[in-house]
């Protein structure tokens, strides 16, 4: 009989090219590491290349993907242990976007260091896989081991400059905290999984809806879903979460940072989307409060802290913390209509503000990787003094960035915004547009500080001459024009935006 | 279910008894040997626990990969950085840190068995198809295979991604414990570098 | 012909601007000459159309000429037209006349100021705005030419502006008018809200049909009482006549003696109709404002010793009969006394000129005396002044007062009463002026001339009637100055004769021209007041004015010449019943005070809440900030509280309750 | 056969479990020990994915518990990878010794 | 970009398009342009503008007279999803504040040079002006919003690049004060479509669409409607939301200010008008009594304000919140004379005040201070500039003859009609602002200049070409300004019947009928 089990056990069908991406991630991972291990040095920014064109062919696929879903509808994969649907495509595309940018920073960046090898990349990539089984995952286990995947890579990452005592000290606070927090999220699963009987989404919302009533409301899988928020809360730096962030992206090495704050927070707010909107969407008036005030208390101490800053890699941080808050204005917004089937502009404008704010991060990080690089590894707003003077065109793609983080208009971040706020007023909740909008204003402040500083500023002498490296040159230019662009044409984005509302669950 | 036999409450409440003496020990041993000591305890206390819920291969894992390898590993740091002094732990440095690390740890376990409580006879609204357990009738193998079969079956992409997880550990251990030379160009390409 | 009305004005504009482009080269004095011919023009085409309107049967002597239209927005239609009919032409016939005349003085007056072309170049400007004033067809080419002139005025009066007092008076004076046009303006909106246009014929039209609510007829009236007491010089914004008198005395005698300070009572006669169709009571109002202010003003002239303050008073004074007179409803009184006194006044002043250029630039009274002798013609035209505003028979002023008196009379007795009063006084005051200036003994022998001639502070060229210094002899003007004076001592004198009343034996083809003249515009003659006790005692009424005339001539000779009475000047009086001290003191302290307070409430309040609120948000956050510590286990305590407020709302407030 | 205890009193115990724990963390300086607080902690996840497991009679309960662990794992080899990097730096550093980035 | 021409509404070349595009292609040009040849950027921006100047003046040309409704209307589809356009179209009462933005830049730009870095100073400049000219055009909400939003970006460089001592204090006061504002309309702005669309069937930004179609609650339209107002009550400045202009002002480079003064500020009170009344009628005739008091408060306050100024600068800006203070009373009194006289005296402000700051810039360049009480007797030793600044303040005054007092007085006329007290109160401002200018020209101009001030040098030949066309602007459009007042007032009196439309409101025609108003107007 014991024959006979084996005989009868069939594995779930594996959809090999719906995982392509993921498995060419996978495999550039593991090539670099391979290669990179067995052979001797490989010439200058070939490794970057490698993984930028890795992450590059990722994207692709992801992109040939989506007209097959787009013509046949969302599916699940692996025994539904993956949602295979355009929000998971979108997310994809983006965190893909956002390794091949990163790598193109990166490799400028780890010369002359021991870390100038494969391994670098190799964690982008893994990272990368991790993100988009978050984003992608349909099963809370599978979510949780993207998590941890994701996580690991970055506390690494963060602590990969040993050179550096504050690298070292972010990478272990995030560590810390990062798996304090990730204890909370387990144990929500746990706790969800108890009230549920089951971690796998589909099962879970089937569950739910087949359930007698959910009018006495089952503690566990309300205490469940408030770890969940806390785990999720923490990884999207929404306050009272936030305080690793700061800290880590200040500590990190700027292209980490840039890979964190892009991909890193995409990926977070994608679970977030998948974890309450799609999988507890019968919960929405009990979460949808917390997400009001993580929203709430996000936008205005982000924005309010930032104004104190000296250091642009931390007033950065802040008003990351205040574009959470606002991407969570959009949660909001898409949790008054969860689960039906109208889904409504939440969902959209979020992943729309997530990829738009990727390139943004990652081209005003780049901007501060270059100009850290001739300042010795200060990123002090001095730093940033006279650089108009000194390199025009940085300057001016730091202004663009700038000015997009603010939501001036012709850029993307104002589509970004107008987005969220739509959304938010669609659904009626006013009172968080309006403060989303004034505390945007609170938050320009340091872009205009920077500006100032950058225009105004006069140029210290010994400052050694700015080198642009061309990878680097190339990411930021690809960031300027993508977000210009955008912010005159988006119209092609949205559309492709508002795909994500037919998800598979 | 049938009433527990005084059998099952002496084996539940010894576990218990390890796992939160355990507990305490790690958080109030001001030795981090012993602390590690007091974490294997909890952890045997745990796999007990495992035992007494019939999930015997889960408690095999656990004394094996956490007793045997995870605490070894602990163990193992601490007396490679000698990091083995006691600590004074009467001392706190950071004003209200405990007032709250104690509302936070009361409120947690408050609330989540306030939660625990009131849900007791909340109803199963998703019964699963039942656990085989080993039998005194021969397929004693019967929680593995099942486990197995479920490991494999819905959750083999999870178990591959274990794997991926593992390729993160190999790269980040490369990463964080390669050798950075000192030379002096390279001290000086610290200046260069040094940038967080 | 009366088709060409627009030529007044043309002429002085088209000086104004050939002046301005080429007064440099033309320069001194072929510059005055041009605008002196420019505003002769305009007096000649002013005849013309006189002798055209003349011709006509009276009942088509108005012609209404539209160059275009101004402001046409909706139900608001505008034109810049001009009305000629007896009332408008008779203002420009004197108000050129008169104007040529001061020009032609001012031509030797100005003489070798460095500034000549450009004064000549205000002088037109002036003309021509007054000339708008007097011809609009409407409220609003009215007040074009309203604020026309004052802003000339303004120009004129800080001339000199390196003198700060000369510059404060110019801010003054327009300041003070400008209420005088706030009440105009509103006076405007009102007219145009009830009949819907502000044109004279329609307004007058809608007054005498009785289509204008009386309210709002009064409404209307005492507006504009306001701005013609602000342009008039009436109480209470009469103050900023004396101080005008820092302008060169030509501007005096143009502006603020001849021709704009009647503005208002033109103004007043115009919408005459309107006057009538309000109630009761604001006539009279009108003719009190009138009777105070000229009783008021013939005091502070008392004691004057500046011997143009004294003729600024008189002005205010004798402009004080005319509101008074339109008060009582005798509009043709009152355009006649406007006439008689442009005449007399405009010679008094240029008088006073030409003593002040004799005197190189003394204007102070009792630096003079016996001067007669040394300027014979101008103290002759100044003596014919002087009997013609203290209204001595047959001079014109004693016929224009005289109708004025009538129809006070006629009105009410306290107001004749004032009247006479004044006129007393009038003759006291001016007798004083003309003997410390012309007769007793000289004062000026051993007077160094310490401040100096504006021209002289302007250092530049060393002006050639300046040329002695020291001790020096009084001079006769030249011709180009004594001329004028010749011509409006004549003027002066036989003024009268355009309207004579019909009183002993004066043959009735002569009576009451200008009444008749006026007659389509101002129906409101002599006729209506046939009845009352005055119009039968008018022989007595002319007796008594007489006899108060003398009384006052006599009086100031008894004290001044024979000095048989000491002179009673009370300060009061000289610091003119300290009016204008209140005044500049409630500006210079409550006033300025509260401005101050304003700005400071807005830099402090309003400003400072915008800033606070910056402030609070950095302070707020660098508190926040500072709780930041950096340890790692206090995050993780921060995050553990989130948790714990998390599963509070989830099990607690969500689940449990 | 069934295992009599009520898997409520599983769960509380795993509920102390964690929320000792968290203390821990809170409290304990040695970043080592803090670790193993976090050990701790997944632990009581462990508890109560099997008792629940149990109670639900599901076995994908047991599998989440096996998946926890090798994250656990891979957790303990790059934390204690990160801790070493430092402590070789800074021999003896407690948490409270890493806080340069503040503010 | 633009999709292909949607509607046979829109004219065969899109002139209003151009207007917006050259002076962005001008803007890029310039900043492309070589550093080798230093003369071509001044020589770029100079042709741009001047055939902005050229365009706008054809657009005057070839308007149709009496003609109510949008001309050359020009509209695409721009952003399908949201349903945004790209709809250009000019009425009366953008006409001229297109016309004005058209030939002011090209004379600041030619008349006054940066004291330093010339290209990204044009650049900026030009950018400016295609902001400007797309708020002024366009007649989507979201076009007109991005636009309104767009402009802070220019003029905060400009500001804090090319400014005064305080310059980027006043830059960031200025930018942050003005996008606080616009925050509270775009929620509005995104609100009101989400709203309208429930009545229109679809989602669309096209302003004409919602004012004609939409038909909102009278609270939530009020709501609405203050959510705009917000924005473009900072952006006038009305009291007490002013504080940021001074110091903007101020701080500004003399073309800045002449901008800002000349076209900037109508962005709020053109706002108020055709984004304020055409799309909230009732919201705005409901809360016309709030307008009303605050514009007077404005007009008085920032009179007294002014009057107590010690730098020149701050006095001259003061006086613009009084001025725009009448505009607004114009805009709040809803009469036909009122509105035209708002629009009319938009431009007038813009051309006065626009040149009161240019003079004082070159006073400033001259004697490097803008404190009156370090100027003194300057009209003896420069006559010819005194005579220039007479002229300018004689209009910004309100003298009759020049164009500042044709705004006034249509203001005044008009809502005398409707808001009879508040006007009474406003003419009072009528006197300060004869008493601010004429002290402040006593102090600067008369007495005898002292040894800083006694070579204070003439106007010069460019100084004097600059100036010219504003003089002939205030004297054209104080003596003939019929043909302006025909191109307004059809647009006026469309928006009235619209605001008519939606509320009880009826506009009183002054008339000659007896009894037409009855002892209820006793003095």
């Amino acid at each position: 009989m014991m024959l006979q089990q084996f005989d009868t056990f069939v594995g779930p069908e594996v959809g090999w090219f719906a995982l392509s991406p993921l498995l060419t991630l996978l495999g550039g991972a593991l090539g670099l590491m391979l290669l990179g291990a067995l052979t001797p040095p490989w010439p200058k920014g070939l490794y970057a290349f490698v993984a930028a064109t890795t992450a590059g062919a990722a994207g692709a696929l992801a992109m040939v993907q989506w007209d097959d879903i787009t013509d046949n509808g969302a599916t699940t994969l692996v025994g539904g242990a993956l949602a295979f649907d355009t929000f998971a495509m979108f997310m994809t595309i983006t965190i893909s976007a956002a390794v091949l940018l990163v790598s193109l920073l990166t490799d400028e960046y780890l010369r002359d260091t021991p870390n100038d090898g494969p391994e670098i990349y190799a964690l982008y990539l893994v990272a990368a896989i991790g993100g988009i089984v978050m984003s992608s995952a349909n099963d809370l286990i599978v979510l949780f081991l993207g998590l941890e995947t994701l996580s690991l890579a970055l506390y690494v990452l963060a602590a990969s400059n040993r050179r550096s005592s504050e690298s070292a000290e972010s990478g272990i606070k995030y560590f810390v905290l990062g798996g304090f927090s990730s204890a909370f999220f387990l144990y929500g699963i746990a706790l969800v999984y108890g009230a549920t009987g089951s971690t796998n989404i589909t099962e879970m919302v089937t569950a739910l809806q087949s359930a007698a009533d959910l009018s006495t409301p089952d503690t566990l899988a309300l205490a469940g879903i408030a770890m969940l928020l806390v785990g999720l809360g923490f990884k999207v730096a929404a306050v009272p979460f936030h305080l690793w962030a700061p800290d880590v992206y200040q500590g990190a090495p700027s292209p980490v940072t840039a890979f964190m704050a892009s991909a890193g927070k995409a990926a977070a707010f994608a679970a977030m989307l998948r974890v309450f909107v799609i999988a507890l969407p019968f919960y929405r008036d009990d979460w949808r409060p917390a997400i009001w005030a993580l929203a709430l208390l996000s936008l205005v101490v982000g924005s309010f802290l930032a104004v104190v800053q000296t250091n642009v890699k931390r007033m950065l941080a802040y008003s990351s913390i205040s574009h959470a808050g606002f991407i969570l204005v959009g949660v909001e917004a898409a949790a008054h209509r969860a689960g039906e089937a109208d889904a409504g502009p939440g969902m959209p404008s979020v992943v729309l503000y997530l990829v738009l704010y990727a390139v943004l991060v990652i081209g005003s990080f780049g901007v501060v990787t270059i100009v850290s690089r001739s300042s010795r590894g200060d990123t002090t707003l001095s730093a940033f003094d006279g650089l108009a003077k000194r390199r025009p065109a940085l300057a001016l793609a730091f202004t663009v960035f700038l000015l997009a983080q603010a939501g001036v208009p012709f850029t993307s971040g104002f589509i970004a915004k107008f987005g969220v706020i739509q959304a938010a007023v669609e659904v009626d909740s006013y009172a968080i547009a309006v403060i989303a909008m004034v505390t945007a204003v609170v938050a320009a402040f340091i872009y205009l500080r920077i500006m100032v500083s950058m225009w105004l500023g006069d140029v210290d002498d010994d400052g050694a001459e700015l080198a642009v490296p061309f990878s680097a040159g190339l990411a930021i230019t690809a960031a300027v024009a993508f977000t210009l662009f955008v912010g005159v044409v988006p119209g092609w984005l949205i559309d492709a935006a508002d795909t994500v509302t037919a998800y598979a669950r | 279910m049938s009433d527990a036999t005084f059998l099952e409450y002496v084996v539940f409440f010894s576990a218990a008894l390890m796992i939160l003496g355990g507990a305490i020990g790690v958080i109030t041993l001001k030795n981090p040997v012993h602390a590690a000591l007091g974490l294997v305890l909890t952890l045997f206390g745990v796999a007990v626990q495992f035992v007494a819920q019939e999930a015997h291969f889960l408690a095999a894992v656990q004394v094996i990969v956490y007793a045997g390898a995870i605490v070894v590993l602990f163990l193992f740091v601490i007396m490679l950085l000698g990091v083995d002094q006691a600590m004074d732990l009467s001392i706190e440095p950071i004003p209200i840190q405990r007032p709250l690390a104690a509302v936070m740890g009361i409120g947690l376990v408050g609330l989540v068995g306030a939660a625990v409580v009131r849900a007791r006879d909340a109803l199963v609204i998703n019964p699963g198809t039942g656990i085989d357990v080993a039998s005194e009738t021969g397929d004693n193998d019967s929680n593995i295979l099942q486990l197995a079969t479920n490991l494999y079956g819905d959750h083999v992409l999870a178990f591959q991604l274990t794997s991926v997880l593992l390729v993160v550990a190999v790269a980040g251990t490369v990463v964080l414990t390669r050798k950075w030379p000192r030379t002096d160009e390279a001290r000086d390409a610290e200046h260069e570098s040094s940038d967080v | 012909m009366a088709d060409l009305v627009w030529l007044i004005p043309a002429f002085p504009l088209a000086g104004f601007a050939l002046i301005l482009l080429f007064g440099r080269r033309l320069g001194d004095p072929r510059a005055g000459y041009l605008a002196t011919a420019a505003v002769f023009a305009s007096f000649a085409v002013a005849v013309a159309i006189y002798f055209d309107l003349l011709s006509r049967p009276e009942d088509e002597r108005q012609t209404v000429v539209t160059l275009f239209s101004w402001l046409p927005v909706g139900s608001l239609q505008i034109d810049l037209a001009f009305l000629a009919d007896p009332l408008s032409i008779l203002m420009c016939l004197f108000v050129t006349g008169i104007g040529g005349l001061i020009h032609l003085f001012a031509v030797g007056y100005m003489h070798g100021d460095p500034k000549f072309s450009k004064f000549f170049m205000y002088l037109n400007l002036f003309v021509f705005s007054m000339t708008l004033l007097v011809l609009g067809e409407n409220l609003l080419v009215t007040f074009l030419g309203w604020e026309g002139v004052g802003t000339c005025s303004y120009l004129l009066i800080s001339f000199w502006h390196t003198r700060d007092s000369a510059a404060t008076a110019g801010k003054k004076a327009f300041v003070t008018n400008r209420v005088g046009d706030f009440g105009v303006m509103l006076a405007m909106f009102l007219a145009f809200e009830s009949v819907g246009s502000l044109s004279y014929p329609v307004l007058n039209e809608a007054a005498e049909t009785g289509s204008l609510a009386a309210s709002t007829a009064s409404g209307i009236t005492l507006l504009l009482l306001l701005g013609a007491a602000g342009k008039s010089a009436q109480i209470p914004l009469y103050l900023w006549l004396p101080d005008a008198m820092e302008g060169p005395t030509p501007v005096s005698a143009l502006i603020h003696a001849a021709t704009m300070v009647t503005g208002g009572v033109f103004l007043l006669t115009r919408v005459n109709p309107v006057i009538v169709a309000s109630y009761d009571w604001v006539p009279t109002t009108i003719a009190w404002v009138g009777a105070i202010t000229a009783l008021f003003a013939a005091t502070i002239a008392l004691a004057q010793n500046d011997i143009k303050k004294v003729l600024a008073y008189s002005t205010v004074s004798q402009i004080g009969y005319m509101v008074l007179a339109v008060g009582t409803g005798a509009y043709v009184a009152a355009i006649f006394h406007m006439v008689t006194h442009a005449a007399f006044k405009a010679l008094l002043f240029l008088g006073a000129g030409s003593v002040i250029h004799g005197m190189h630039d003394e204007q102070d009274m009792r630096k003079m005396g016996a001067l007669r002798a040394f300027m014979p013609i101008t103290a002759a035209t100044f003596i014919v002044g002087w009997l013609a505003i203290a209204g001595v028979p047959p001079f014109s002023g004693f016929w224009s007062k005289d109708e004025i008196l009538l129809f006070a009379m006629a009105e009410s007795v306290p107001l004749y009463v004032v009247g006479v009063v004044t006129a007393v006084l009038t003759a006291f005051y001016m007798t004083r002026q003309v003997i410390m200036v012309f007769f007793g003994e000289a004062t000026w022998t051993s007077h160094a001339n310490e401040d100096e001639a504006p021209e002289v502070a302007e250092g530049d060229e060393p002006v050639e009637t300046h040329d002695a210094h020291g001790e020096f002899k009084p001079h006769e003007s030249p011709p180009v100055m004594w001329i004028p004076l010749v011509v409006l001592a004549g003027l002066a004198a036989v003024g009268g004769i355009i309207n004579l009343p019909n009183v002993l034996g004066i043959p009735s083809g002569t009576q009451y021209k200008l009444e008749e003249w006026l007659h389509p515009v101002v129906e409101f003659g002599e006729a209506e007041i046939t009845g009352t006790w005055a119009y039968d005692n008018k022989v007595l009424l002319i007796v008594i004015a007489v006899a108060a005339a003398l009384a006052g001539l006599v009086l100031a000779w008894t004290v001044y010449l024979k000095k048989r009475i000491q002179p009673w000047e009370p300060t009061l009086f000289a610091k003119g019943w300290y009016y204008d001290q209140a005044v500049s003191w409630f500006m210079g302290n409550p006033g300025r005070d509260g401005f101050e307070a304003v700005a400071e409430f807005d830099q402090k309040v309003v400003d400072g809440a915008v800033n606070g609120v910056a402030v609070a948000v950095k302070e707020t956050a660098s508190g926040t900030s500072r709780s930041q510590t950096g340890y790692v286990r206090q995050y993780a305590g921060i995050i553990g509280i989130g948790v714990v407020l998390l599963l509070g709302w989830f099990v607690v407030i969500r689940g449990i309750l | 056969m069934i295992a009599a205890i009520e898997p409520t009193w599983y769960l509380l115990l795993a509920a102390m479990l964690f929320g000792i724990g968290a203390f821990g963390l809170l409290i304990r300086r040695n970043p080592l020990v803090m670790f193993m607080c976090i050990e701790l902690m997944l632990n009581a996840a462990n508890l109560t994915f099997v008792a629940l497991a149990t109670q639900l009679g599901d076995i994908n309960g047991q599998t989440a518990v096996f998946f926890v662990m090798v994250v656990a794992a891979a957790e303990v080899v790059v934390g204690l990878g990160i801790i070493v990097s430092i402590l070789r730096r800074r021999p003896g550093a407690t948490a409270d010794d890493l806080a340069e980035l503040k503010g | 970009m633009l999709a292909a021409e949607a509607g046979a509404a829109s004219a065969a070349f899109p002139i209003l398009t151009a207007l917006v595009l050259v002076p962005i292609v001008g803007a890029a040009l310039v900043a492309l342009s070589p550093k080798s040849r230093p003369e071509t950027p001044k020589l770029i921006a100079l042709i741009s503008a001047v055939a902005t100047a050229a365009m706008s003046i054809w657009l005057m040309a070839s308007f149709e007279t009496g003609e109510a409704g949008f001309q050359f209307v020009s509209k695409h589809t721009w952003i399908e999803p949201w349903g945004i356009s790209w709809h250009l179209g000019v009425d009366g009462i953008s006409l001229f504040l297109v016309v004005l933005t058209g030939i002011l830049f090209p004379i600041v730009i030619a008349g006054i040079d940066p004291h330093h870095d010339e290209k990204p100073y044009l650049a900026w400049m030009l950018m400016l002006q295609a902001g400007v000219m797309g708020s002024f055009l366009s007649l989507d909400l979201f076009v007109f919003f991005i636009f309104f939003e767009i402009v802070l970006v220019p003029m905060y460089f400009l500001i804090g690049g090319w400014g005064y001592e305080n310059r980027v204090y006043a830059a960031t006061k200025f930018f942050l004060y003005t996008m606080l504002g616009s925050a509270f309309m775009l929620v509005g702005l995104i609100a009101t479509v989400a709203i309208a669309s429930d009545d229109l069937g679809r989602v669309t930004f096209d302003l004409v669409e919602i004012a004609e179609g939409a038909d909102f609650a009278a609270s939530t339209g009020r709501w609405l409607f203050f959510a705009f107002a917000i924005a473009f009550a900072v952006k006038v400045p009305i009291f007490p939301l002013h504080t940021w202009l001074p110091d903007a002002h101020t701080q500004a480079p003399t073309a800045g200010s002449v901008v800002l003064a000349g076209v900037m500020l109508k962005l709020g009170t053109y706002g108020l008008l055709r984004f304020g009344l055409y799309l909230f009628p009732e919201a705005s005739y409901w809360s016309r009594s709030l307008w009303l008091t605050l514009a007077v408060v404005g007009i008085i306050y920032g009179a007294i304000a002014a009057t107590m100024q010690k730098d020149l600068k701050r006095l001259v800006a003061y006086s613009s919140v009084a001025h725009l203070g009448f505009i607004v009373l114009g805009t709040f009194a809803f009469t036909t004379q009122s509105m035209s006289g708002g629009v009319i005296q938009m431009v007038n402000h813009g051309v006065s005040t626009g040149a009161l700051f240019l003079f004082v810039g070159w006073i400033y360049e001259r004697r490097k201070t803008r404190q009156i009480a370090e100027l003194n007797g300057i009209q003896k030793v420069a006559p010819i500039f005194a005579a220039g600044f007479m002229v300018v303040m004689l209009s910004s005054i309100g003298v009759p003859g020049l164009n500042g007092f044709i705004g006034e007085f249509l203001i005044l006329t008009g809502s005398f009609l409707t808001a009879r007290w508040w006007t009474v109160v406003a003419a009072g401002g009528v006197i300060l602002a004869a008493l601010y200018l004429l002290w402040a020209y006593q102090r600067v101009f008369h007495g005898e200049p002292d040894d800083d001030n006694k070579d204070f040098p003439e106007l010069r030949w460019k100084e004097g070409l600059t100036l010219l066309p504003f003089l002939g602007l205030i004297v054209f459009m104080g003596v003939y300004p019929k043909p302006v007042l025909d191109r307004i007032e059809p647009s006026i009196d469309v928006l009235i019947s619209h605001v008519e439309e939606h509320t009880d409101y009826v506009e009183p025609e002054p008339s000659i009928v007896i009894g037409a108003h009855g002892e209820e107007e006793d003095e």
